[in-house]
């Protein structure tokens, strides 16, 4: 009856997704502290060697951010905690670019972050905070202003918008229209895509898109690009698929650790391996090992 | 010699300052208020509100409850009633009744700092981990309890470097008043010699008890301010066996706190 | 080992749970225009002649907020739209008293309710937004104050935060502990709950606490108070139970037209078998009858 | 005798000026719009992310598609990709490409009223049914289109009695801007008697076509204020038997807009 018109896929592979950084870009990375960063393509931006991003992490990041911090392509962090708990109480290459002032820190706490996130994605200059009064905060980040609320005039912080050009977050599954579904929690994500220009998702499983119209009350965004990357967040876990991969968690913080007190031959070797040799995310899987990948399982 | 960690002990005293039916969140790592929630949960408050990680469990049954080494831990979804959503509950935390808090710096006002150390001109000649949730949780839960497995000089200052918590400031009787800040603030600080509460008046730190076996000399040398001290001192009310059962056989079955 | 403690039960009747209401008191209406109102808490009220309540609709309320209206329980009205659509364009007892000058109306759009909402939820004296700038809201409204921003000095329309009572909400489940679960859409009903001191949700069905945590991730919020009210959003639909029952709503807007243009005799008989004489629910459900209500069905 | 009704006609020219890959959004029992935004979804919008109430919906390969008579109908819920969800998307307007609006006046510069008209001393003679989202969705959305069903002298009044959603205000040229509107404002004004857009330089509501069988004495007589007229007036583009097939067929089966 008319002429065929067919619908888009958003699926495409991970080389095609990164052309769409550039330097200077300000990008948010999601997930939660271990759990659910888009690894492949973190690792991704460290390998291209991308320069003064601006890196939102994901409230609290762990070493992801670390690690574009340790690859040289980090200007400014927005995090209010870098490090994998028990497994590295700090990020190493954070903790000392901070110290030689080779970063910018917009300093903050969690709820401050997912309140810059809430401005940005609501289109509005600011959202009204009252944490960080009577803290040094609003000193180290004088882009948080005080202010009196028009209504009672009590005092606030005004934290400000900021302009995401691209965030890049891991989920389960989604459909190739770009519908993406959590097993678990989605922790910050889907605010972090309403905040930015474009979200890049890597999944863990493509699925039909009868599959996510199954349910779709779960569908948290769709996503204008997907990437398929089974074992995606590696070493962080995903939520209904693997567990923090504590081993090589621990072989990167030795590595980092003793880079930043000068002997650069671990870290060399970590990099060389996991970030510069793999040609892509499976090539970098091969190089932790089915036998690792499937210790991880859940429970 | 007792047959209990100061680990253990600083859980169970904390775990009886908690109430049946509030609500109470606990940080990343931090295995003592974990355990201290968990306890009271298990003991006397059935109806409390807990989180762990990103959930919100009851354990009303379970027998025994895995440690979880990251906050994200996924596990505990096996109890969960509800699934933390961030859009909303991280910023409705003035209707938490309890938090818990550590620092790099503990001030004699009860501030804290997690950000780090100025010196030589600059910013950070040491960068501490950041403020995680601490800095709207200080401000917004109804109250809540420093907790720190260190007690040193360098850890008890006289003031903060950088403040990334607001206790009570300078001290000033209505500071928190003044900023309309919902939180009445720390109620508590617990460390591995002794507990400190606040004094009404000056809202500055002051000796509450010692734990069995540590001296008022011990506290005075490891503490780089002068706390308020009250004419006498009671010692830390140590585990019962009850408590300790329950803490060793439900709440830290891999014996994270011995 | 330890002495038996158990957690307790959040399921009442609903007598008990009415006696919570308070003449003048501010009250929040779940669901949103024609779907999942807690009619029987509605009718409760109506029935128990409740005076002077400020009542927040569901953004866009349908005659739930009318009825309220009609029986003279209303001094003032949250809402950005009274009526039911196709059923009954607008509320005819709220169109007088909007007339007549008998309620006073908090001047709105859906969005400026929805921030009024969060400012309350977040604890924060107003919420910041763009709507409304250049219209006659603020004129209608005096409580919406122009402000410049903080931080970029764009103009921008301060909501207040509005203290709340109690929000009473209809959902599909809740186990007895008030873990509130929804089949469908639960539109701004979660975000009522954080805001309101206290949370009365009316369910289709109980269930058991185990099927809560089959999927812990559905749970919108936990209610202060569970009343069972099967077809409780009747004559309004809920989403996988059962549809808008039409005949009822034409029944409802004839009565109510023709008590506004003087003719009382519709309206009285309408209110003496819906309201009046029913003792609960149940019995307005037989009033009803099991063959109306089974022929609501969902497709 | 044409063989479409007057809102097939309307559906038809509104759904030719909307494009593939735009978002948009319709409001509670306003069938035109809604016909329109499904007829440009089937005819060249495949990647349309289109609302069904309170779903995200995409109808690639649904033969037919059901009215609602009620916005929460819950039936669409077997084409959703996602819902809505209140929290975030209530907020995030400014990234909706196209909305559509009504009034109970419509005023020479494309701002409406859904709020009343006042008299005799009061704020309302009559209250009209409330702003829904149009006050906000007028700001923010990045054009919209005003929709009536009727075109009289009391609907199209040189100045609204009450702006509820505002279209370009007294006209000043840069009002919107001044006010940091992210949305452009009124595109067009679709009635049943001719299509009007706006005047770049004044924001004045002009006369774009006439509907076939309307002379512009008609629309004038319906107007109660003076529109720009150009010089020449094309008629409205009428429907297209493609165009109207898919409408009756697949889009309006029962046959509303008959």
């Amino acid at each position: 009856m008319t002429a065929k018109i067919k619908r888009d896929t958003v699926i495409i592979d991970e080389n095609t997704a990164l052309e769409h950084v550039k330097d200077g870009m300000t990008i948010a990375l999601g997930g939660f502290i271990t759990t659910q960063h888009s690894m492949s393509m973190i690792r991704g931006i460290a390998k291209r060697g991308f320069k003064n991003l601006t890196v939102i992490g994901s409230l609290s990041p762990a070493l992801d951010v670390d690690l574009l911090v340790g690859c040289g392509c980090v200007r400014r962090i927005v995090a209010a905690y870098v490090g994998a708990e028990a497994a590295a109480p700090m990020g190493p290459f954070f903790k000392k670019a901070a110290e030689k002032e080779e970063i910018d820190i917009w300093e903050s706490d969690e709820i401050i972050i997912a309140a810059m996130l809430k401005a940005t994605a609501f289109g509005l200059p600011f959202f009204p905070v009252r944490g960080g009064l009577g803290t040094d905060l609003p000193k180290l980040n004088p882009e948080l202003k005080t202010f009196h609320d028009p209504i009672n005039n009590e005092p606030l912080l005004a934290v400000p918008a900021m302009h995401i050009d691209i965030a890049f977050t891991h989920a389960s599954k989604a459909d190739q229209y770009g519908n993406t579904q959590y097993v678990g929690n989605s922790f910050i994500d889907s605010l972090m895509c309403r905040a930015a220009d474009m979200t890049i998702t890597t999944v863990e499983k493509i699925v039909s898109p009868e599959e996510i119209r199954r349910d779709p009350f779960k569908t948290e965004y769709q996503a204008d690009l997907i990437v398929r990357a089974p074992f995606g967040a590696h070493p962080y876990s995903c939520h209904g698929f693997y567990m923090e991969d504590e081993e090589h968690l621990a072989e990167y913080a030795t590595a980092a650790y003793s880079s930043i007190k000068g002997d650069q031959s671990s870290w060399e070797s970590y990099r060389t391996k996991y970030i510069e040799t793999p040609s892509d995310h499976l090539d970098y899987l091969e190089q932790i090992g089915i036998r690792k990948l499937f210790s991880l399982n859940e429970f | 010699m007792a047959d209990y960690s100061v680990k253990e002990l600083m859980a169970c005293w904390l775990s009886r300052d908690l109430v049946d039916k509030e609500s109470s969140a606990v940080g990343a790592n931090f295995p003592i208020p974990r355990a201290a929630v968990l306890l009271a949960h298990f003991i006397h408050g059935p109806n409390m509100k807990i989180t762990m990680g990103s959930f919100s469990v009851n354990l009303e049954g379970v027998n025994q409850v895995m440690t979880s080494k990251y906050f994200t831990d996924f596990r505990p979804v096996r109890w969960a009633e509800s699934a933390a959503n961030f859009s909303f509950d991280l910023f409705t935390f003035h209707k938490l009744d309890v938090f818990f808090i550590s620092g790099i710096q503990i001030d004699a006002y009860g501030n804290t700092n997690l950000i780090g150390i100025p010196g030589n001109g600059k910013k950070f000649k040491f960068r501490g981990p950041g403020s995680i949730g601490t800095t709207t949780l200080a401000a917004l839960a109804r109250r809540y309890y420093i907790v720190t497995e260190h007690h040193t000089p360098r850890l008890f200052v006289e003031k903060c470097d950088y403040i990334s918590a607001l206790g009570f400031g300078d001290g000033a009787p209505d500071l928190r008043q003044r900023l309309c800040l919902p939180g009445k603030g720390p109620k508590y600080c617990v460390t591995p010699l002794c507990i400190f509460d606040f004094s009404p008046k000056t809202h500055r730190m002051r000796i509450c008890s010692l734990h069995p076996g540590i001296t008022l000399d011990q506290v005075m040398e490891n503490t780089a301010f002068e706390p308020e001290i009250p004419d006498t001192i009671p010692e830390t009310s140590p585990p019962k066996k009850m408590e300790l059962d329950i803490l060793r056989q439900r709440v830290d079955p891999e014996g994270l706190l011995r």
